[in-house]
């Protein structure tokens, strides 16, 4: 493996058998093995650090691996990475977990009591290979095979669409829960309209003023959270001198609306409102820049303030402080989160949004808004993109047309991460051949017939194009940092050894002997790239740097500005929310959220993840039901008293947090929890509140509207403490004094 | 209770052996006891000679005996002052042996130096009271001792030593004070 | 009083316990002593006095002790090197061949083991200019390993507390070796 | 003999600051040090009884009521006490105060009374109640540098003594002193919003003596007069 | 044992037969209910024995794995455990108030009652001393905490008060246990001449060759006197640095200079109700009606009496001062006493510790066993809440209401506590079959001095000053 990262001396007592296990352990005999051939770089008892990308979410963070033994210790950010520059959050960190699950698939099986009965039958690769070229090369037609991504890594994805692309079969489907909560397909979409362009936007924190928040909990799990977490510090208490002003506008106030100067809670839905709102009175009262908005004020003819206000539920006064604060500030920014894309009005919204900063001249400005890179090689252009929730209404149509015969599954987990009332579990079972490649026994996993295991990230190879992107053009390396740990096989190489069995058109697609191969073709125009922060002169060289350091990217900083397209010269249209559910039986609105530390419950199989307390509530290790306090009230449950959470598509049970920062008329659960398969921590542990959500869209985006159910709530009677962090005697006070 | 009959006398007050008789009368009160006690003074028969012997205790001035010297007092005072000195060891000088600072607190700190030296002052006083006073009774003993059985049932024994020559007349003073039981103590083994 | 029977039985009772109790822990002591200084049996009789005397220095076969917590055990190749010539027909050195041709470590017995709770590492005792003898004992004299003293913590201190005024304070701070 | 005071100019006194107005409340702080210092995972039972194991938490505090209501985060770790009350309780110097103003908790030493866990102000004492369990293969994750604690005895943080050894080593084998910022501990490494800083307070230049000397700075339960060697910095203002 | 003591010509007349009694009569009235150990008896001590095996394989379990069995959390880090061993310590009190304060003052009514109350002292201690063991984390590490020369130069830190209470505790335990058995060699001695076989053994072992001739009795008395100077000091400073274990924390409610006089207080408070108890108890169980009398009953409930009233006075100036200055914390704690979760065990408290100071103020109640167990038993029962108030209550919170917290009991906790209970009782009932529960030879002694005196109508006791 590569040469070390950081020049530091470990200190360590005892060879690998050795390691500590506790207090006066001196009695045990011990056996000490030198190596047969001892390897070059490897220093018995001395740390090796490897540079990788973290893949615990979307983002794609630069980490480094500290090895000792050939066992990997600890997960730190990598200091170098243009993304987060040695930081990580709890997710990555807690990434070790990942290598070292006890409940890890440790060889590829076949169901053989059939679907479900749990009995694995260990197989040997060849075997599963043969089996799987053998059903594929059945196929009456290759449009029978499906390919269901989740987060994937973009040389697999682009190495997925070959393989799909050479046998004919329609392109893998992405879905991932994470990025719908994320509102990443609207995101996509906004900024093919805003801007004409295939890159997300980045908003510059760290050098504003003001920054009016829509639903983005950008310091939790909304898109790059590291990146902006940063940025965010600098916003606060950065080299730049005055303190930038932050405003969450939500109905519920997330860990970063705690963190914020002013949280504004808005009626669900009507965040554009508000945007609206301010944008007419900007015109209106013609703030800010001179002369900056008078082309602009046809995009607010259809606004009406008073009618915002009435509908968002947020005073006039406050409307027009805001519309001076933002306006008047040489650097704001306005940004259209997740929590926007979950309703039936998303993209609308986001737009609306959006609009805030060109009409307040943002734009491509310092401290406004800026795109991400594009992929600097055309070989890495095709990265990974989440298909809007109809894409995947297809699949599940075709499949219960019986339209498929082979479906193929990575790292995705649909029948936890879909709406129950969506019905993938039942449209599977019309699929006569499921083959998952997920390194665990998920709820998905456990509906196939054969589970080739991949690697766990931090022993398989890959690049990643971060998207939203950093101030520069990034291509982030992962390679393994150990030794993989059992008999799984990197599903690149999976799909590589099909397609050259398959023979014909699929391996001539997919012409590469093994992942290395494809990758060092796939980064062949890097080489000679004259950007390059670590100029290789050749392809060796190339590869050892960029292994070295943890992938490419260019030496200085370089802003992208974008092109506003003419979608700015159409008014914008003012699109009330609607949800699933009557108002008069079911009160309440439900405000699904992802959960800090397990993220879409990806997480849930992490001790330390499950043992980190939420940042709002500080419970670990459960499920719960935020209300406002009075609402407790009516309803005349405290803390811990089990509530029945029913929507028209389910229902849920689980304790309640009293929450004083939550709308009457909101209910708030967190996502993460409610496995019914996916290893010992996870499983049979709180309530999954995605049973309630409707499997409704945006009709503009086609992306679900996951925050657009109605719920009633009923109480049991029955209670359940909590795991707190916090003493409910201690109410939540700082001090007595 | 097995008695053991030997010449060898353990209360004995230099008299060669075979020379003296040892003899011994049980009286029912200490009223008697005294006045026997003052009649054999006046025949002669030396202080050191008589031990009385009683279930309750009678003070030395009720039976007109000399009160002796104890050493116990003295035992008492070494012992205090070892536990002292042990104490301060502890509490002053090992903290010096290997230097570990505590919250701010210097390495020896009066109050806690204080009540350490206390405690082991007390403890040793305690301890060498009693080992002292085991001492002075050369407790334990467990060998054959001149005895009677009935000490503790209320009665005082009065022995005493003479020389065959006087054991009649001697004899005659305790009768005369009506002690009952007169004769050649019982050695038993306690 | 001084009856002597008396004093004999008080004389007796208390030196009595007391020489128990001597005996007791002074018996403790030599056993955990020999508990300590015992050496495990080794998969090869390997004798470190015919090494040394052919000239063969300790880092040459430890070689990480100048950079590393652990000195490290020579490789199977690292034997191999020499012994693939020299005494082959050696039955200890056959042993090394064939751990050689099967691929095989060889499962030597740690002799010196210190707990878990303390953590020892060569590289700055070696920069501070002690040479293995000093703690290792004469190993040149040696066949298989035996160790020469007790690794306790008062070991360690004795030397410890003898640095320099300035360096003891940190040398025999606690956190030098516990974690 | 170690004499503490004869070297005290030469050596550091570790100190922490935390910016109240960075922190976001996200908890990387708290799984970095439970990935570098092995602190076990306590499960739902046990943490939900207040057993859970963290060295760092983070403290949520909500002020005003719906709809001005608001929630600050405080990270709270040991505050390594310049005159800590959990010292001198410990019959058997198992916690005790080291040359360089660290709180030290030795573990080897440690009996469990427990009596410095109430003896601290701050409760950031943590106790092992059970033997600490990592499932096969979780044990691979230990770090070798930190001992893995036994039942029955008290840990809690120590600012990664084990980092900081590491970097004096390196620097003293380069006839150095360690530079400013180039010890982290986990959290410190790791926070994104750089909400923790590390370093030196006899060192009047480094950036932590810097805040300290900031307007804002402020230590908790100050009127004990502990002596924190943890700054916390007021959210709410600007330093400048 | 309903029986009310007799009217005080009745008693008069006792007193006269005890008077008039026999040395051998006397003998034999102790020696009696020693000797005969009925089913009743071995029943007894067959349940108790039960319920220390149980509370001993408890005590392994706890060991076995780690002090996470008992109901401690974060930040309640000590509970029932310390809590007991308070109690305890208090327990132990009285013996030495009794047979060493007592025997200063010549207070003669004491002679009967001194070893019982030396006995409960020993044994009291025993159980206490138990504890610092069973709560430690590492036991078998306790060791560590004793003084001696090792090869890691680490001494004890002396500053702790865990060391001033180790120190403190064994030096009342071995004061107490020599001062009972220095006291008892010549009823030994006594009772060896008087039985055969194995107890003959016993006896002659344990009476060291004691003959009774003056010098021993004159070293005898010397001694005892050095020790009930020496031991009054001891059992001052063992409650006082049980005290200090809390008051030398910042713990609201803790750090508090009254602390040391206040557990005195209630200690003796504690102590000397416990001992009327358990006399009420040994008194019928082992017919010693004519040793333990009324006016022994009635002195015993005077002291109680006062004793409550002291501990009434500094409870309230603790308390007054924990009011008026206000401070959040305490505040915060007050109410959780006066209306909160701690409220029940509060008023608990309060009453137990109250009521009886009034009860006892009637000499009818004080010379009535049933009435003066009851109200005895009460006192106990207030002065362990109390210690429950300080040690569980006051940490369950703190200066940090984040880090507030609560406390559950287990099985093994209890098994635990009510071993000790039982272990004490068990070798208190054996103790009164081996050993004689009424120093006879003070009884004597007291007799001796006394001549019964007639003026008028009434014989009146008097007694002779003489040393």
């Amino acid at each position: 493996m590569t040469p070390r990262l950081t020049r530091r001396d470990f200190i360590k007592v005892g060879a690998g058998t050795a390691v500590a296990t506790g207090l006066g352990s001196a009695a045990r005999k011990i056996l000490l093995e030198p190596f047969v051939r001892p390897p070059e770089d490897v220093l018995p008892g001395q740390a090796t650090w490897y540079a990788s990308t973290c893949r615990q979410c979307a983002a794609g963070c630069g980490i480094i691996v500290r090895v000792i033994n050939g066992r990997a210790k600890k997960i730190e950010g990598n200091p170098l990475h243009p993304l987060n520059r040695g930081k990580l959050c709890a997710r990555g960190q807690a990434g070790l977990q990942v290598l070292y699950n006890p409940d890890r698939l440790r060889n590829a099986v076949r169901q053989t009591g059939g679907r479900g009965s749990r009995t694995f039958e260990p197989l040997y690769w060849d075997a599963a290979l043969d089996l799987l070229t053998e059903k594929i090369g059945a196929l009456s037609d290759p449009g029978r095979l499906a390919f269901l991504g989740g987060l994937m890594p973009d040389h697999l994805y682009r190495l997925a669409s070959l393989f799909c692309d050479g046998l004919g079969a329609p392109p893998p489907v992405i879905f991932d829960l994470h990025s719908a909560l994320e509102g990443r397909a609207t995101a996509d979409r906004l900024s093919k309209a805003f801007f004409g362009s295939d890159e997300l936007p980045v908003y510059d924190l760290a050098h504003t003023e003001v920054v009016l928040s829509f639903g983005a909990n950008f310091l939790e799990t909304w898109m790059s959270p590291v990146a902006q977490s940063r940025n965010y510090g600098r916003l606060r208490q950065g080299p730049f001198g005055g303190r930038g002003l932050l405003v969450q506008i939500e109905p519920r106030l997330s860990a970063t609306a705690a963190s914020a100067d002013e949280w504004i809670p808005v009626r669900p839905g009507t965040e554009a409102h508000v945007a609206l709102a301010l944008g007419r009175i900007i015109v209106e009262e013609r703030l800010g820049h001179v002369g900056s908005h008078r082309s602009y004020a046809v995009l607010y003819q259809d606004v009406e303030v008073g009618d915002m206000a009435q509908a968002s539920d947020v005073s006039v006064e406050t409307l027009r402080r805001l519309a001076r604060v933002f306006a008047d500030a040489d650097h704001a920014v306005a940004i259209p989160g997740g929590y926007l894309a979950g309703h039936r009005n998303g993209l609308a919204g986001m737009l609306a949004v959006q609009a805030l900063n060109v009409l307040a001249a943002q734009v491509g400005r310092e401290g406004g808004v800026f795109l991400s890179h594009p992929a600097p090689a055309s070989a890495l252009a095709q990265t990974a993109r989440v298909d809007t929730f109809d894409r995947v209404g297809d699949l599940i149509a075709r499949m219960r047309a019986g339209e498929v015969d082979v479906l193929m599954v990575h790292g995705a987990n649909p029948i936890f991460e879909l709406p129950a009332a969506a019905g993938f579990a039942e449209a599977v079972s019309h699929v006569p051949f499921v083959v998952s490649f997920n390194s665990f026994v998920d709820e998905t996993a456990i509906q196939a017939d054969l589970l080739l295991p991949d690697h766990s990230y931090l022993e398989s190879w890959g690049y990643q194009v971060p998207a939203p992107g950093a101030d520069r053009p990034v291509v982030s390396a992962q390679q393994p940092v150990v030794r993989p740990l059992y008999d799984t096989r990197a599903t690149a190489d999976v799909l590589l050894a099909l397609a050259s069995r398959l023979g014909g058109p699929a391996a001539a697609a997919l012409p590469w002997v093994d992942e290395v191969a494809f990758l060092e073709s796939s980064l062949g125009e890097l080489v000679s790239s004259s950007l390059s922060a670590f100029p290789a002169d050749t392809a060796g060289d190339f590869w050892a740097v960029w292994r070295r350091s943890g992938g490419w990217w260019s030496e200085k900083e370089i802003p992208r500005e974008p092109e506003v397209t003419s979608v700015v010269e159409t008014p914008l249209r003012v699109v009330e929310p609607t949800s699933e559910g009557d108002s008069g039986s079911y009160p309440f609105l439900l405000y699904p959220y992802p959960s800090v530390s397990l993220s879409d419950g990806r997480g849930a199989n992490l001790p330390w993840l499950q043992e980190t307390p939420d940042p709002m509530t500080t419970v670990s290790w459960g499920t719960w039901v935020e209300l406002h306090p009075e609402t407790a009230r009516s309803l005349g449950v405290v803390d811990d008293d089990v509530v029945r959470v029913v929507s028209p598509f389910g229902s849920l049970e689980a304790p309640v947090v009293v929450y004083p920062g939550i709308r009457p008329d909101v209910v708030a659960i967190p996502i993460g929890q409610g496995h019914v398969d996916y290893g010992r921590f996870a499983e049979r542990r709180g309530g999954n509140p995605l049973a309630l959500v409707a499997p409704v869209t945006d009709p503009d985006s086609g992306a679900w509207a996951w925050a657009a159910t109605r719920v009633r709530l009923e109480a049991t009677g029955r209670r359940k403490a909590l795991a707190r962090l916090e003493s409910l005697e201690g109410a939540g006070r700082e001090s007595l004094r | 209770m097995r008695m053991r009959p030997t010449s060898r006398s353990d209360e004995a007050s230099g008299t060669p052996e075979g020379s003296s008789v040892s003899l011994m009368g049980l009286f029912d009160e200490g009223t008697r006891t005294a006045e026997a006690i003052d009649a054999l003074l006046a025949a002669g028969i030396a202080p050191e000679q008589m031990v009385v012997m009683s279930g309750v205790p009678y003070p030395e001035q009720a039976l007109g005996r000399r009160r002796e010297w104890l050493a116990l007092p003295y035992i008492v005072l070494a012992g205090a002052a070892s536990g002292f000195l042990f104490g301060l060891f502890l509490s002053v000088v090992t903290p010096h042996l290997y230097r570990l600072d505590v919250g701010g607190h210097p390495a020896v700190g009066f109050p806690p130096a204080a009540i350490i030296v206390f405690v082991f002052t007390m403890m040793a006083t305690i301890v060498s009271t009693f080992l002292g006073v085991l001492w002075e009774m050369n407790f334990p003993r467990f060998g054959p001792a001149p005895y009677h059985k009935l000490v503790t049932d209320g009665n005082l024994a009065l022995m005493l030593e003479c020389s065959p020559s006087r054991e009649g007349e001697v004899r005659q003073i305790l009768q005369a004070h009506n002690a009952h039981h007169i004769g050649e103590p019982e050695r038993m083994t306690l | 009083m001084k009856a002597s029977n008396g004093r004999r039985g008080f004389a007796l009772l208390w030196p009595g316990l007391s020489l128990v109790l001597v005996v007791l822990v002074v018996g403790a002591a030599l056993l955990s002593r020999r508990v300590a200084l015992a050496a495990p049996a080794q998969p090869i009789a390997f004798p470190h006095r015919l090494h040394a005397n052919a000239g063969v220095p300790c880092l040459f076969c430890h070689p990480n002790a100048m950079r590393s917590p652990i000195a490290g055990l020579p490789s199977v190749q690292r034997c191999m090197g020499c012994h693939a010539y020299v005494e082959r027909g050696n039955p200890e050195v056959k042993k090394i061949a064939q751990y050689w041709e099967e691929e095989k470590p060889i499962p030597w017995a740690r002799v010196i083991l210190e707990p878990d709770f303390v953590y020892f590492s060569h590289q700055p005792h070696l920069s501070a200019g002690l040479n293995c003898e000093t703690c290792h004992g004469d190993v040149a004299s040696m066949g298989t390993y035996q160790p020469v003293a007790r690794m306790d913590m008062g070991w360690c201190l004795d030397c410890h507390l003898e640095q320099p005024q300035e360096d003891a304070a940190r040398l025999t701070d606690c956190l030098t070796c516990h974690r | 003999m170690p004499d503490v005071k004869a070297s005290a100019e030469r050596t550091p006194r570790w100190a922490m600051a935390v910016d109240l107005d960075r922190c976001t409340g996200c908890q990387a702080c708290l799984v970095a040090c439970h990935a570098e210092n092995n602190v076990p995972v306590a499960g739902e039972k046990l943490a939900g009884y207040g057993r859970w194991m963290h060295w760092i938490i983070i403290d949520r505090y909500w002020e005003g009521e719906f709809p001005n209501v608001r929630a600050r985060f405080m990270p709270v770790m040991c505050q390594q006490c310049g005159e800590a009350p959990c010292e001198p309780v410990c019959p058997v110097f198992a916690t005790y105060h080291n040359p360089e103003g660290l709180n030290a908790q030795v573990y080897n030493r440690c009996i469990g009374t427990r009596f410095c866990g109430n003896a601290c102000p701050y409760k950031v004492r943590t106790f092992n109640w059970f033997r600490p369990e990592f499932p096969e293969p979780l044990t691979e994750q230990l770090n070798p540098d930190v001992t893995v604690r036994s039942r029955g005895i008290m840990e809690k943080c120590t600012f990664c003594l084990q980092r900081i050894r590491a970097v004096e080593m390196e620097a003293r084998a380069a006839g150095r002193r360690p530079a400013d910022g180039e010890i982290q501990p986990a959290c410190v490494q790791t926070c994104p919003p750089e909400a923790l800083v590390f370093g030196d307070l006899n060192d009047p230049e480094s950036r932590v003596s810097q805040l300290a000397r900031s307007h804002r700075s402020f230590r908790l339960l100050d009127e004990l007069g502990a002596e924190p060697a943890v700054i916390y910095l007021k959210g709410g203002e600007t330093n400048v | 044992m309903s029986e009310t003591l007799p009217t005080a010509e009745a008693q008069y007349d006792e007193r006269v037969l005890l008077a008039k009694r026999k040395d051998s009569e006397i003998n034999q009235a102790v020696l009696q209910p020693m000797m005969q150990t009925g089913r009743g008896f071995w029943g007894l001590v067959a349940a108790l024995s039960a319920i220390v095996a149980w509370g001993v394989f408890a005590w392994g379990y706890l060991i076995y794995w780690g002090i996470g069995v008992t109901g401690k959390n974060r930040p309640v880090y000590w509970t029932l455990f310390i809590t007991t061993f308070v109690f305890w310590i208090g327990i132990s009190h009285a013996g030495t108030m009794i047979s060493a304060v007592l025997r200063l003052l010549k207070a003669d009514w004491r002679r009967p009652i001194t070893r019982g109350a030396e006995a409960m002292t020993a044994f009291a201690l025993m159980m206490a001393g138990l504890y610092p063991l069973i709560h430690l984390g590492r036991v078998w590490k306790f060791y560590w905490m004793i003084p001696y020369p090792n090869n890691r130069f680490m001494w004890p830190n002396f500053q702790s008060p865990l060391m001033w209470d180790l120190v403190a505790i064994s030096t009342y335990l071995i004061g107490s246990t020599l001062y009972l058995y220095l006291a008892l060699i010549p009823d030994m001695a006594m009772a060896r001449d008087h039985t055969d076989g194995l107890r003959y053994r016993l006896y002659r072992m344990l009476a060291l060759g004691w003959r009774g001739t003056e010098a021993e009795w004159h070293k005898l008395h010397r001694a005892l006197g050095i020790f009930s100077v020496a031991i009054i000091p001891i059992f001052l400073s063992v409650h006082s640095i049980v005290s200090w274990d809390f008051a030398v924390t910042v713990q609201p409610r803790w750090h508090s200079t009254i602390f040391a006089p206040y557990f005195v207080v209630g200690a003796i408070y504690s102590g000397l109700a416990a001992l009327a108890t358990i006399l009420v108890i040994v008194r019928r169980g082992m017919r010693l009606q004519e040793f333990l009398r009324s006016e022994h009953f009635d002195s015993l409930g005077k002291i109680v009496m006062v004793a409550g009233m002291f501990w009434t006075y500094f409870w309230f100036a603790g308390f007054l001062v924990e009011w008026y200055g206000n401070e959040p914390v305490i505040r915060e704690l007050i109410r959780q006493e006066v209306s909160g979760r701690l409220a029940p065990l509060f008023y608990l408290q309060m009453t137990a510790n109250l009521v009886p100071i009034v009860l006892l103020a009637f000499r009818r109640i004080r010379t009535t066993p049933a009435a003066l167990l009851g109200a005895t038993l009460l006192v106990n029962v207030g002065m362990y809440t109390e210690r429950l108030l300080i040690v569980i209550g006051s940490l369950q919170r703190n200066d940090i209401p984040f880090n507030w917290g609560t406390y559950r009991t287990t099985w093994v906790e209890v098994s635990i506590v009510a071993m000790t209970f039982a272990g004490f009782v068990l070798l208190y009932t054996l103790f009164s079959r081996v050993v004689p529960y009424v120093p006879v030879w003070e009884i004597k002694e007291g007799r001796l001095r006394y001549t019964m005196r007639r003026i008028g109508r009434l014989l009146v006791p008097t007694a002779a000053e003489i040393e």
